[in-house]
């Protein structure tokens, strides 16, 4: 792993990492208001998968939307402005947390509807093929998502036209409150797939080089025509669903088990390990990282609010 | 307005909500609930929390996320002899299952030429104030009360939930019962013993004599703020409360305005094809001879809901907005 | 085989194939107005699977509902009845061929919507769960069917809770002109299942002792508390999807080929060479089924008309 | 009333529909078909046949039974460059993908912050006539009036048909396009070269001095006949035919009320929450003073669409329930 591509990943789960937790700081503080769902445990899972696209790739994404747009090149404070409702913000203060979207980034937007983005992508692929310009597109999607029709639908759509499309699960063993489970007869999610004949495999969604590699590997497959695949990254969000949850439906023995293999953590240590990076490397870096979330952090505070015209802009072309 | 006969107790909306469901599933065990998140996590406003320990996994059915067939299955249980209480978390998820409600629950009974009954409650929340963006603040009220076959209840206050919702599990017809995300934590008197509302039936909740508002669920509170404020400038102003939309209590609405002469509509709802437009139009039927002016809409603007806690604000009725409204109707 | 069994099946197969020339020859007059989707061809199929439920046993059916509601017991006056609108009719006239049902007698009804009681029948498996009353429940749908979400939502749903069902799809090849093979990527529509450890079985849908003997086994499967499963039954539709349809889709030699395997035919052979019927016994049978098709048609047709208030009546209890 | 500049042709609806296909898709590499059914059979109604022929599997795409992953995959498409024409088979139907056009179609430039666009039609055919019972003979058009973010276009004449369906096609925003099953067959004059006419202009139908009557779709054709009839008795109708309610043309509404001070409105959907109550009320918003009777609204019966084709006559407004309602308004 070549020093610059090690720093890039580091750094990129690092800032969402410390977006998330700071979102939640500012939840706490009445800063910033309504629901979020944080993305923090599971960075790797977009860092990973993300950092092998091209910028003109797509992705869609989900309600925990954060990492993805980070990810797929967001820049801080427009997205931290957005979430505040800010009209800096990437939407102008218009979607929120639940709806960071940046079409110049190829990030097709996350959805406050669970399963509500897989149509998107499964779209964006028809529209690829038919511009005959080889971008791929990964849809991104939850455990819960997987018991959507859409979902069912979109595979077998994509499956049958061979569409460009990387359908990843992020499998954080839980949807909302639901496990895995209690919500369907089989755990073993990549089963989905097969009824349509889409290749399929699981992932450790811990381990940033077990996700791109594997990422990769389907979105050489993408390019190169052979149409669409099915990936469940094993993950797990440290947050509760959202800000109300008590999360009495998991222990607080499994919350700990899951950050041993904290992503970032299990990161830096390889690269400490194979003198890719040196300590003082990393907490440097995570320094600057801090000095960016807070920079992005006061942009937004400071940014002022939508004008009031705002309210009737934006509908129609 | 009411007169208790019985002792009563302070609760929450989200409480009356929850002992409706008990009493009316301790009352009767063909009663169960199947949603998404309703369990050990009680829901994702906390209005089922106890119900899993009190009656177990078979009667509070967590789900999957699908809401299609929590819909489908909730009618396939209503048709077979259960009376099953579905939930849609939000509102704003219900297009996913709008052709079952809209084709199954709501015809089935009708199409099968009344041979069979859909005892099948389905509960969701709307409604803007917490900043979720246009996923989570819609009100759609008015797509249904366009679906005949389905009754649509809004109540506005912990009594009117309560005894709202233990007559919607008893009803043989199928009902949509929309609470309101900005009303689990208010507080309201309601009888220690228990009671029933009849659906179909609106309430004066403020009586007066210059101006009749008309509105439901959230709005209610604003309309009644507005009112006080009105007051003190010695406008009166009669509030009709609707509580149900499918049955839409005209009776009620008429005979205020054979009084005031004068109607403004408080919706919470985007504008345009909203309930206020049915509400108006009704009066303008029925009632045409006794309008001295023209019926006044205060409604949501026509937008998907923005994020943005100021634009939210500026999107939806608000005192001022609603105090204008009546003063124009007077000029 | 006992004779009296024989008799009993030969002839629902009959009526079924009878009542729906019948409906073809009154829709050319125009005496039958609007849609009906025609089940002759398909007949070993309900009639199979429904002669081992017990009457207070579900169904549910589809757009092609005729001979499911035959089947399940349905009175052939009734349902004439309601094919040409009249208030003497199964749905008092207000639900016609699309909307044929018939709670006394357990079908839950035909459905307009493609998929569209895939839910109910997963409905009345809980409910029956709840009631503890051993009933069991066998969806109808499609092969179209499968591609709409609710299919998969249902079999996670019924497979989760060991839901008494068994999802029968009747594979006609096509849905309305597309073929399996254009609409999905896999042929073998049992992998469907498979995702949800639903044991699954294909069955050949013109052999009406094959459907029975298939059919019986996943009504004990789920009667015994062992859960939902999935059948699918090979078969055929002898006219078009509609009345309009010019079956462009398919080839005349196709058709041939299969009314060569006419489960009316195949199953009275049987019978001959089995010697449980003789030849004039069959054309007896077939000549009394007609008299009482006339004699459904008949009464239907001089049945009178919906009175005008009942536009208004049945809407709620 | 209108006046050809070039040569015209007699084509029917369906004709009208497939030739504003076939010229855009010809024009426009980008614009292609995605839905069941459209290709080898041509479409329920036969409105793209021959078009697969012209233009190969790529643009005219049959698919599985998946209605909402047709608009969504439309909608995704259409972000990303292209400008895809679905269809669902029936409006009937539309409850299925119902939460991929009110939440994501219709949202997602608005939450983007105008960010994208969204050159996505959606073709569907809705209405009854054809005794095809409750789940394909709805009229739902007053759902999607009540969603900010889509336009609705409802064409009644080949003419309008062509002109409108070319110039969604070309729009950057989302169209639902709705047809009627009994117009397919209708016949009229359309211009030889190519025309467009702008969403949003109601046209004036029938000129008229007593009466405003305010329709669309199929009951275009109604009330024609209607004011025929009324013609022979002395009463002048003047016949809006609104074409497009999302844009909705008030000021030709207006304008025409200025002048009769009396207003009909003919629509086929079920009338609780109809299209005739939102022209009703805006009507009531704008021309209050200028109305000598109440708004009479003449629609279709709260009731699913039952089969028996006496009672579904019974059930949509006819020609002599029009006349009547004319009439009662000039009373
Ligand atoms: C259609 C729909 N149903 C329900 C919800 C409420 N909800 C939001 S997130 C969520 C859980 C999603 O689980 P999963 O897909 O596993 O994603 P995760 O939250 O675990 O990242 C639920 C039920 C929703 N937003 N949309
Ligand atoms: C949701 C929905 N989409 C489309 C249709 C139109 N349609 C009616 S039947 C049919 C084909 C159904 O195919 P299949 O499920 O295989 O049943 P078959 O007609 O072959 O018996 C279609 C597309 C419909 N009724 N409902
Ligand atoms: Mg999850
Ligand atoms: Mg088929």
């Amino acid at each position: 792993m070549e020093k610059e591509e090690a720093i890039f990943l580091l750094k990129k789960m690092m800032q969402i990492r410390q977006f998330e937790d700071k979102i939640s700081e500012l939840l706490g503080k009445n800063i910033a208001q309504g629901g979020s769902h944080l993305y923090a445990g599971e960075e790797a899972v977009a860092v990973g998968a993300i950092s092998v696209l091209n910028p003109d790739d797509y992705i869609t994404s989900t309600h925990r939307g954060h990492g993805h747009a980070i990810a797929k090149g967001g820049k801080l404070p427009e997205l931290m402005a957005e979430i505040l409702g800010k009209a800096t913000g990437v939407c102008k203060g218009k979607g929120g947390s639940l709806h960071l979207a940046d079409l110049s980034q190829g990030n097709l937007g996350a959805n406050g509807i669970v399963g509500g983005s897989l149509g998107i992508a499964t779209g964006a692929g028809i529209s690829v093929k038919m511009r005959k310009t080889k971008q791929v597109v990964i849809s991104f999607f939850g455990d819960g998502a997987l018991n959507q029709g859409i979902f069912h639908e979109s595979l077998n759509m994509a499956a049958k036209w061979h569409l460009p499309v990387i359908y990843l699960c992020e499998n954080n063993l839980y949807a909302m409150s639901v496990s895995v489970k209690r919500a369907t007869a089989v755990e073993d999610l990549t089963r989905r797939a097969l009824a349509y004949d889409i290749p399929a495999e699981k992932v450790d969604g811990m381990d940033i080089l077990a996700v791109r590699k594997a990422v990769k590997k389907w979105v050489d497959f993408a390019r190169e025509g052979k149409g669409p695949s099915f990936l469940v990254c094993n993950t797990y969000r440290y947050y509760g669903h959202s800000r109300s949850d008590a999360r009495v439906y998991r222990t607080r023995e499994e919350e700990k088990s899951w950050r041993e293999k904290d992503p970032i953590i299990l990161f830096s240590k390889k690269l400490i390990e194979g003198n890719v990076l040196k300590e003082e490397e990393i907490k440097d870096l995570e320094k600057k990282v801090r000095e960016k979330i807070e920079a992005a952090t006061k942009f937004a505070m400071e940014s002022p609010l939508p004008e009031p015209e705002a309210l009737y802009e934006d509908l129609y072309v | 307005m009411r007169i208790y006969m019985s002792k009563t107790k302070e609760i929450t909306y989200r409480q009356a909500l929850n002992e409706a469901l008990f009493e009316e599933m301790k009352r009767d065990e063909k009663v169960f609930l199947m949603a998404e998140d309703i369990g050990p996590y009680g829901g994702a406003y906390g209005v089922t929390l106890g119900l899993l320990e009190k009656f177990g996994e078979e009667r509070v059915r967590d789900t999957a996320i699908s809401e299609a067939a929590i819909i489908g299955a909730g009618l396939g249980a209503a048709m077979t002899g259960m009376r099953p209480v579905v939930e849609i978390m939000y509102i704003d998820f219900i297009g996913i299952c709008m052709g079952q409600i809209n084709n199954q629950v709501a015809k089935i009974r009708y199409m099968f030429g009344g041979k069979t009954k859909v005892p099948l409650v389905i509960r969701t929340e709307g409604g803007t104030g917490r900043t979720l963006g246009a996923h989570h603040s819609q009100s759609l009220e008015s797509w249904f009360i366009h679906i005949p076959g389905i009754k649509v209840v809004m109540p506005a206050t912990p009594y009117d939930a309560k005894g709202l919702l233990k007559t919607s599990i008893r009803d043989d017809n199928p009902i949509l019962f929309i609470e309101h995300k900005m009303l689990y934590n208010t507080k309201g008197e309601v009888p220690e013993e228990e009671y029933l509302i009849p659906l179909g039936q609106a309430e004066v909740k403020r009586k007066g004599s210059d101006v009749t508002l008309i509105t439901y669920s959230r709005m209610l509170l604003y309309s009644l703020e507005a009112a006080d404020e009105l007051e003190k400038e010695g406008i009166s102003v009669e509030i009709i409360d609707l509580r149900s939309l499918i049955p839409l209590d005209v009776k009620t609405i008429i005979a205020s305005i054979k009084k005031t002469n004068r109607v403004v509509i408080v919706e919470e709802d985007c504008k345009t094809g909203g309930v206020g437009a049915e509400v108006g139009m009704q009066i303008m039927e029925n009632a045409f001879d006794y309008l001295d002016a023209p019926i006044k809409r205060v409604a949501g603007a026509d937008v998907p809901m923005p994020k943005s806690p100021i634009l939210e604000k500026l999107a939806i009725p608000d005192k001022e907005r609603i105090v204008k409204a009546v003063k124009e109707t007077l000029k």
